[in-house]
């Protein structure tokens, strides 16, 4: 990535040909052509039910692909082991928070940091940035609230400092204070090299961040809506 | 890999000393199929027969290690559905660990809770059913080698049903056949170390050992390929 | 999926391919169910070796010395314990193959041998007990091949459960291939234990010295023969069910898939915020 | 002698075998019935 990275000419980091999805014998997913560059910061909009959280999956490398073709950080998709080697690189934030309940807010980061070969000493200073210092990181996460849970997530995901960023509805539950955290943090990622895909409903608040948005409808791209809608950078 | 064995085992077991569910619950389960064996048996049995033993206490084999595969498969079910809460199974996916190491770390944590399952249960049995020891070294070979291959095969089979909603009512059912080996070795190598001679049961020791070995390969083999899809 | 149909279609039927472009209304029926060619030969070849056995097995040949004529349930019950182990042994093959290449031909062979194996193994169980019964005295002893067999029997339920399990195909087909690999050890495992554990127990072995003479032995030989020609006619029908199913959930998935792409006609764009370019594309 | 055993096992026996490959008939007729001509190219 460094190599290509140093030529200067934008990569693709996420390139999908008629990507079909089907999760329990639903077509979450009824083919998709998206192209995103390295660096780009994209925004996925689209109603309920539109494949959002399915596309954010598959370009982890969760979610199986069903028909045509796509490459995410250079992997194949359509192949078992590179779809592992995927899910290393990027760095998924989605509705379910993955933290265990019995553990305190530590314990749950140190372990997911562990989990990820994180170095420990760099867990602290994202906590602080997130709000989660002090007395909060010996609570229990079952008895965080919805929001905290969020930034406690949000957390690993920046320990793992992952190439590809996959935020579903990442300022969903999240306070005033915290959405600045997370538009900071896009920001700052991209300044790293980092790519941002982000699903969200508060396309307001999105547009300021974002490069440009695509329309998902019916498990694809809404060609009228999305065909290369540049949004100016707001900053 | 065993490094990320020793991650997820610590991991499993901070959880259960912090939710308690096996100390809290599943011993007593066991205490009490214990108990209830003892009961259907009949109590009256605990008389001494011709040779010295009551029936109760020459069935005590079988029915302690009856009583611990039962609790082992609530035990292995609760060490899945600690995955299972709030996505974990899919950020454990996405992390470098390795499935065997995984593998490992949730059968060590498992084996561990079970150990003292059997020390407290093995404590009841003796009271309740009043049986002798003749061997403690082979009563020992035994229960650590039956533990082995029980949360070998019982991780195995749980990573099988794990994310189903069947998970339950399925684990039971993979899993009891396929213990038959190391119930019948179990017992028959107890009842050795209990009333003697142990001679009788090392060859049994064998079995179990081989079993767990059998199971323990199976388990970082194809545990990747169980819980990466 | 076209991978492995067309390797479905030069392994089931090669016999059946000049039957192509036949058109007549007799073809026209029979393509309307999962018979063919080669299905029909062998189903009737299995009938006819089945009758055949009936008569030598029931009538030609006589009672043996010390069975009597409980001797004939052997003629039934080995030929399945034959087919059973078979089955089990194509499951286990089928569960190799697909983890070697997702090869769903094998992963439905792998489900429809099961299934049959399932169907014999019951039979086995049935023919033995009711063996048993004139022979130990008791329908059920724990006999250690008797024992072995019915642990068996479960176990491949417990797969065949896990199979109809409403899960994500690759997923199910996947850890079923997994579990089937894992059967066949736990068979032998379990199998060897419970013999060792019956030899400890009790001297007493429940072998009879077997007097067979010529007709016995043919009648035997003419039940494998017919069980094998059955047993295969059943495979191969119950995975063309199975092959027909997938190719259903496959034409499903396609109408669903219309469906999922028509979703954006159906919902009006409320939150098209950023533009709107107008005019169809 | 032991007549009463064999005539059941047989009976048990080719009857499953009857049932069972009668209701795979019958399954498979009514899959074929709903399955498109060219989706059922493997009878060709």
């Amino acid at each position: 990535m460094s190599d290509r990275a140093d030529t200067g000419v934008p990569s693709t980091v996420v390139q999908l040909d008629g990507v079909i999805s089907v999760i329990n014998g639903f077509p979450a997913l009824s083919g998709i052509d998206l192209e995103i560059e390295e660096g780009e910061i994209v925004l996925v909009r689209g109603p309920n039910g539109a494949g959002k959280s399915t596309l954010l999956r598959l370009c982890a490398g969760l979610a199986s692909i069903d028909g045509g073709s796509g490459e995410v950080l250079g992997f194949d998709l359509g192949d078992r082991r590179q779809r592992r080697s995927l899910r290393r690189e990027a760095g998924l934030l989605a509705h379910q928070t993955f933290l265990y309940d019995d553990l305190t807010v530590d314990e749950n980061v140190a372990f997911w940091a562990a989990a990820n070969r994180v170095e420990p000493d760099t867990v602290d200073p994202v906590l602080d940035r997130l709000g989660l210092a002090g007395r909060l990181r010996s609570v229990r996460a079952s008895s965080l609230s919805a929001g905290q849970r969020r930034r406690a997530s949000l957390a690993v995901l920046v320990c793992r400092r992952p190439r590809l960023w996959l935020l579903d509805e990442p300022h969903a539950g999240l306070d005033a204070d915290g959405q600045r955290v997370v538009d900071q943090l896009v920001r700052h990622a991209v300044g790293f090299g980092a790519t941002v895909l982000i699903s969200s409903h508060d396309v307001d608040r999105v547009a300021e961040v974002a490069d440009r948005s695509v329309t998902l409808v019916g498990g694809r791209l809404d060609s009228q809506a999305s065909a290369s809608n540049r949004v100016r950078r707001a900053s | 890999m065993l490094r990320d064995a020793r991650l997820v085992a610590r991991k499993d077991l901070r959880i259960e000393l912090v939710s308690k569910v096996i100390a809290g619950q599943i011993v007593p389960f066991g205490l009490i199929v214990l108990l209830l064996f003892g009961l259907a048996v009949s109590p009256d049995l605990a008389v001494l027969g011709r040779d010295g033993r009551s029936v109760l206490a020459q069935v005590a084999p079988g029915l302690f290690w009856v009583a611990v595969v039962l609790s082992a498969l609530l035990a292995v079910g609760r060490s899945f559905a600690v995955e299972a809460q709030d996505g974990n199974l899919d950020a454990l996916k996405m992390t470098g660990l390795d499935p065997a190491g995984v593998f490992l770390g949730k059968a060590a944590a498992v084996a561990v809770e079970l150990f003292i399952l059997e020390l407290i249960l093995g404590i009841g049995a003796f009271i309740l059913y009043g049986t002798p020891i003749a061997s403690w070294a082979l009563l020992a070979a035994t229960i650590v080698l039956t533990t082995a291959g029980i949360t070998a095969a019982g991780t195995v089979y749980a990573a099988l049903a794990a994310g189903l909603r069947v998970r339950d009512t399925l684990v039971p059912l993979l899993l009891l056949p396929v213990l038959t080996p190391v119930l019948l070795g179990a017992s028959i190598a107890t009842e050795a170390a209990l009333f003697g001679p142990p001679s009788d049961g090392w060859s049994w020791v064998l079995l179990l050992g081989a079993f767990a070995l059998l199971y323990v390969g199976v388990g970082i083999v194809a545990f990747g390929s169980i819980m990466e899809e | 999926m076209g991978r492995a149909q067309s390797s479905s279609e030069a392994d089931v039927s090669p016999s059946a391919s000049a039957s192509a472009d036949a058109a007549t209304p007799a073809s026209r029926a029979q393509r309307l169910s999962t018979s063919s060619r080669l299905t029909r030969v062998l189903g009737i070849a299995g009938l006819l070796l089945l009758g055949i056995m009936l008569a030598f097995g029931l009538w030609f040949s006589g009672p043996e010395i010390a069975m009597r004529d409980s001797v004939r349930l052997l003629y039934i019950h080995v030929p399945s314990v034959f087919v059973a182990y078979l089955c089990f042994g194509v499951t286990f093959l089928g569960s190799v193959q697909y983890l070697r290449n997702q090869s769903s031909f094998w992963d439905l062979m792998a489900h429809a041998a099961a299934e049959i194996g399932v169907l014999f193994v019951v039979f086995v169980l049935v023919t033995g007990s009711l063996w048993g019964k004139p022979t130990w005295g008791t329908y059920w002893q724990w006999d250690p091949r008797l024992t072995s067999t019915s642990m068996m029997l479960l176990m491949y339920v417990g797969y065949l459960a896990l199979r109809r399990l409403d899960l994500p195909g690759e997923v199910r087909s996947q850890r079923a291939a997994v579990l089937g690999i894992v059967s066949i050890l736990n068979v032998i495992v379990v199998h060897y234990s419970v013999k060792w554990w019956r030899s400890l127990h009790q001297s007493q072995t429940f072998g009879i010295d077997t007097q067979m003479d010529g007709l016995m032995l043919f009648s035997f030989f003419l039940g494998v023969i017919a069980f094998l020609a059955i047993g295969a006619w059943l495979l191969v029908h119950r995975f063309r069910v199975g092959w027909m199913e997938s190719q259903l959930d496959e034409i499903r998935l396609e109408h669903a898939l219309v469906e999922r792409r028509n979703e954006g006609r159906a919902y009006p764009r409320e939150d098209d915020l950023l533009q709107v370019r107008p005019g169809e594309s | 002698m032991h007549w009463e055993f064999v005539i059941p096992g047989y009976i048990i026996v080719l009857g499953g075998i009857a049932l069972y490959g009668g209701l795979l008939i019958r399954r498979g007729r009514r899959l074929a019935e709903q399955l498109p001509p060219e989706r059922r190219r493997f009878l060709d």
